[in-house]
């Protein structure tokens, strides 16, 4: 086990990658020479050089469709987007062209490609620039969508949607690309896609995280066992699509109540999924509604106070908690 | 047999080469302008003109190629007819989108690949599909949505794929494919391949940005790929005029300093010239290639269309100069084959066609269980 | 009244539109000359010109664009798309550009401005050209998304978009243009956005339908009636967003039963939101889990048998009744 | 006093022209290639060039309008020096694009439009929000992200606008104003209005589909918008030649048959030249135009960047060509100011940026219930 951030350990992700399968490519704004807008392909162009590491010009929609040619004739693209907002501009691309390529041709042309990057805000970077887009890609079949929240996951997690033979949407999240934790150090180390993990264990109320939002729940339920004695389950999906409905059922079976935290508007988002899976799935379990904590329903501002409005909360979270356990 | 396809030089009249739209109507003055008037004579000026030059072409190639060349090109024909059809009477369903007209364009462009290159383009694709290996039946049989169509019934008219022939498709998204295309090629470039990859598309996706993208990275990057712009001057009911704001699409290229070239879209021998001059240009320098194709699309933009955007008289002009005829005489002239040739050359269509449809008609509709397999890999 | 269809419907909305607001304006593919692919359009190019109804080139990114910029200049474009599938060629200059105009300029520009056209299957036309959007539209704070289900909410529904003074989605269903219905003659008929519709009333189970999936409700309602002696509530949205909550949630806490209807992928869909939003204001009302019914989770599928197998019918909403009834 | 707005003559020395970032330093010979060396003699033919062309055109304009062109050249200078500064502070979050280089482009093209002509731009809006008349004071505000902002605190460095002033915005999405921009000169022209559009963009931007996209339809329908393309080099921290496969942007127009013109964006003078004529050509004939006016830009992309593309001779040799020291020079010799004029609108721009950031300071943040205001209209 190494210490390292996010921000290394999809660094390393990609590197392994990169060595492992010679038809992986990486290719993005700035991946190259710049070593990445966030530096997230930091040495790999110096190492891998102009084939494997390629700065493409601002033209999102052409380097996605790049992308999705490429795959069909054999290569394994790792398309960077410099951020997910800028994905709109290739969503034709993705949605139509990506996630239907394997359906419309009978079986005949898989897509194996990985579109990552930073979702949801940043510091400041105001209504353009700060999107989470998981609920708009988790919509349409034919794509996978990942979300880490620590530095193991985001790696094991990567070269995980690398080998996967399908479009992957992988989403990162600037504000913890310094975050650090602990990651194995086998080359071979992988987290299956479609597989939840629980961060912490509890038995009074279950919190659904994602991304960001994970490190908050964890804060926020160190918060409530000391000021409450209550105790909290965490549960990261980790993989948003397909959604591992069960461990989460299982953990809403067991403390009867249920709280979604995620950085993303609310609006027929993923925690609105959630919600209705579980309420199918675990009715008679339930004690309480289950209570969704999101992003504010207005694009992001960019004064300070405002935009730290906006976004979810370790206070919002716990206020959310003891709403659903009636303190 | 297909009419259009009659053996017959130009003459003074106005029915001549005969599908069912161009059967002789009371003008329309108030959409008539000059360009669609049918000049007879300018019409033979122009017969004798592409005749003398694929004449010349004609004497370079083999005359088993030749009659290959004109075989599928009365197979698009005839299929596509047939297609026309089945559609009415419910067989197919959704858009199905004819290829009547372009035949040279198809046939000119890839009938002198190698197998493993690859071809992709749009909506348009029954012919592009059959003329790249894959057989009548199992381009029919997906247009009806059978099971034995080459993607199980699953995709249609618009979506013909095949792995095995190199087809890439059969898309839906207009302009959608150029940038796939762009795709493909960078795979071919880097995996050394040696394969070209040609992108079809129609004057109407010129507009769209992925045009201009994808132009920009296949000449900055060098990329083995012909983006082959199928000029049949329409995109559904609105002419290039009123789409496009300049006149040569062939042109656009020098924005991104790439090679270019206009060719006429109704002599499938200058067409071929053309692709092999840029299929060169890819293999041995992996340089992309503009080229600006112009023919004509005599049936409407899909099988609903209510063609009130243009004139008998502007379609008889162009079925006046149909590629099919004109490379029939050529042949003749150039004694490649006689008329008992060409019968059994159309005799093979049909037969082929009609082989298509029965197997079409008798392959079952896919089993429920393919509605949610193919989702995933 | 008169009986017309839903194409008349809003051709004639259009139409008094364009009489009554010189600024009004029409542009997309096939809108003029054409008549409209679908014509929805029929007749105004030859009655209001070609300043006031407009082909354009099939640039969907930039004829979005321009109307963007004529609404923030003082026009009321209304921008059809030929289908919502291809809208997402345009996603950038909706989501980024129309929706966050009028924050991100602090209140200075207001964007007047409705996209419009057909949503969802029509007969047969594959993955690429059956896709129904209202989810990944509604996801987004700054925009309205509005759904008829008849003539007459067609027209009034129409006009008001066309009168707000914000961006509006909205969204007709190809297989209904041809449905008739009573459409009121005042030219100042409107119906406000925001406001659901009890299209059948009844007392045991409630359904929430929207666009083409209503009329199958309606249908499917008679014949629980008439089997099952069931009587069953039908609620029609018409607008996504802003969502009438209220209106749904009285009718649940009546019959204490839901099912949701929509014709639209399931992951992330509107009917998620519902159905959250009704756990969280109805929860003690609930005698059973609310149910759902979305297309299936796979692209479009072109042979007739499996496209029927991938969409919402009668059938299967008769079924999701007698679940939630416990038949 | 902003250092790079020193009145010298390129003198055979490095460090002339002296903002932080040119301080000599070795060179970095891996990175230098030839077109980035310093050649202090083609420094001075250019300035004596440039300068000749300038004070030709100087004759034509009266000398308030040329007093009041420099002063917004150096306040724009000032102000963005200040950012920098007060950025590295905390004072600014998010993103901010400094417009130090490009002065003569924002002060060239529009001082001498009508009031109510429109105006978008990018992200880099600063200065052309200023001398599109947003004060000094609400431009800094929203820097800040404080109530007193001219879109208050709502938009940031990147989303400056101004209904008041035709300003409309400040747009992050790299390309997307250039179809908005379309739109408004639709608008004008739908309204008969009279007025123009000036629509900014980076060359980076050219490559983005929309930039095609609107460029089309501006010609097919005969819009009063002006294209302006910032050719300052670089699209963060890709040069021009790395992301685009031609080497003229101006040249693009030909394309859509559009006029064009390709300007030195060093010589402010020749860039109102140019955008006079367009204008005109937009105003009396509505009719679009591109021009790509070539600068540089010395800052880094926004206030992080690693500066590692391009060398420090590359920075220095355009800094040789200051497009304020210049145009001081000239007016010097043209008599149309004296030092002394020129200390007093130094000092002017010093006392409005001053101004502007104690107005900033002072604004209070947005009050919370804006959160949730401003969503719908
Ligand atoms: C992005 C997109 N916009 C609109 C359509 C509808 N549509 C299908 S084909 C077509 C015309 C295309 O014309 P052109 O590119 O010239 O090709 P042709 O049909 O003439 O072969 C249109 C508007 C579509 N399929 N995709
Ligand atoms: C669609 C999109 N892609 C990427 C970015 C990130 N980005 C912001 S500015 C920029 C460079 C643009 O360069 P150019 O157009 O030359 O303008 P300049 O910054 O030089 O003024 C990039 C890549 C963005 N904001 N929008
Ligand atoms: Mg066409
Ligand atoms: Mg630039």
């Amino acid at each position: 086990m190494a210490t390292m951030t996010i921000r290394d350990a999809l660094n390393q992700a990609l590197r392994e990658e990169l060595i492992r399968d010679e038809n992986v490519f990486i290719m993005g704004e700035e991946v190259a020479e710049y070593d990445g807008a966030y530096k997230v392909t930091r040495g790999l162009w110096k190492e891998f050089g102009d084939k494997r590491v390629v700065d493409a010009p601002i033209t999102e929609l052409g380097f996605a469709g790049l992308g999705v040619g490429a795959a069909m004739a054999g290569l394994r693209p790792v398309i960077e987007f410099m951020t997910w907002n800028f994905s709109i501009l290739a969503a034709d691309q993705i949605i139509n062209h990506a996630a239907k390529m394997l359906y419309m041709s009978g079986g005949e042309f898989n897509i194996p490609i990985v579109f990552r990057g930073p979702n949801g805000s940043a510091y400041q970077v105001s209504s353009q620039h700060s999107q989470a887009l998981e609920a708009m890609y988790a919509n349409f079949p034919g794509l996978k969508v990942v979300m880490p929240s620590n530095a193991a996951d985001a790696k094991g997690l990567l070269k995980s949607a690398i080998r996967d033979d399908n479009p992957v949407i992988f989403m990162e999240q600037e504000r913890m690309y310094g975050m650090k934790a602990e990651v194995p150090e086998d080359e071979d180390f992988t987290i299956p896609l479609g597989v939840a993990d629980v961060k912490r264990e509890g038995t009074d109320c279950t919190i659904v995280a994602r991304s960001m939002t994970v490190p908050m729940a964890l804060e926020a339920a160190e918060k409530i066992k000391e000021q409450f004695d209550v105790s909290v389950e965490v549960v990261d999906p980790r993989t948003i699509k397909p959604l591992d409905i069960d461990t989460i059922a299982n953990s809403v079976r067991k403390t009867n109540r249920l709280v979604i935290v995620e950085e993303s508007h609310s609006f027929a988002s993923v925690g609105a999924e959630i919600s209705h899976q579980i309420m199918d799935s675990a009715f008679d379990y339930l004690d309480a509604p289950i209570k969704r904590i999101s992003t504010e329903e207005t694009p992001m501002p960019y004064a300070k106070n405002l935009e730290a409005l906006a976004l979810p909360s370790v206070d919002k979270i716990i206020a959310a908690v003891k709403e659903v356990c009636y303190l | 047999m297909p009419k259009a396809a009659t053996s017959r030089k130009p003459e003074k009249r106005a029915n001549l080469s005969s599908p069912k739209t161009t059967k002789k109507a009371a003008p329309k003055p108030e959409k008539v302008d000059s360009s669609t008037f049918l000049d007879v004579e300018e019409a033979i000026r122009e017969y004798e003109d592409r005749k003398a030059s694929q004449l010349k072409a004609i004497k370079k190639v083999d005359k088993e190629t030749l009659r290959e060349m004109l075989y599928q090109m009365v197979l698009g024909r005839h299929f596509e007819e047939k297609c026309a059809e089945v559609y009415r009477m419910g067989k197919i369903g959704g858009f199905c989108h004819l290829y009547i007209g372009q035949e040279a364009i198809a046939i000119g462009t890839m009938l002198s690949l190698n197998k493993d290159d690859m071809v992709i383009t749009s909506y348009r694709d029954h012919v592009q599909a059959m003329v790249k290996g894959l057989s009548p039946e199992s381009v029919m049989a997906e247009l009806y949505g059978r099971e034995g169509g080459c993607v199980k019934g699953k995709g249609g008219s618009m979506h013909m794929f095949s792995k095995e022939h190199h087809f890439y498709g059969g898309h839906g998204i207009v302009g959608g494919q150029i940038g796939v295309g762009t795709g493909m090629a960078y795979a071919a470039k880097y995996k050394r391949t040696g394969q070209v990859v040609l992108c079809f598309f129609g004057e109407a996706a010129v507009n769209q940005g992925i045009f201009h993208e994808s132009l920009n990275m296949a000449e900055l990057w060098g990329l083995p790929v012909i983006y082959i712009c199928e000029n049949n001057r329409y995109g559904m009911g609105t002419s290039q005029k009123r789409a496009m704001s300049a006149r040569s699409i062939a042109k656009k290229a020098e924005s991104y300093e790439m090679a270019n070239e206009f060719v006429d879209g109704m002599d499938v021998m200058a067409v071929r010239g053309a692709t092999r001059r840029a299929v060169e240009r890819a293999r041995n320098e992996s340089k992309p290639t503009l080229l600006e194709i112009r023919a004509y699309r005599y049936m409407g933009h899909s099988m609903s269309d209510p063609g009130n955007y243009r004139t008998r008289e502007e379609i008889l002009k162009y079925q006046e100069r149909d590629p099919i005829i004109l490379f029939k005489d050529s042949l003749k002239e150039a004694k490649v084959l006689n008329e008992k040739d060409f019968d059994e050359i159309e005799q093979r269509a049909v037969e082929a066609t009609a082989s298509a449809l029965k197997f079409a008609d008798e392959s079952p509709y896919p089993s429920e269980s393919e509605l949610l397999t193919d989702v995933l890999a």
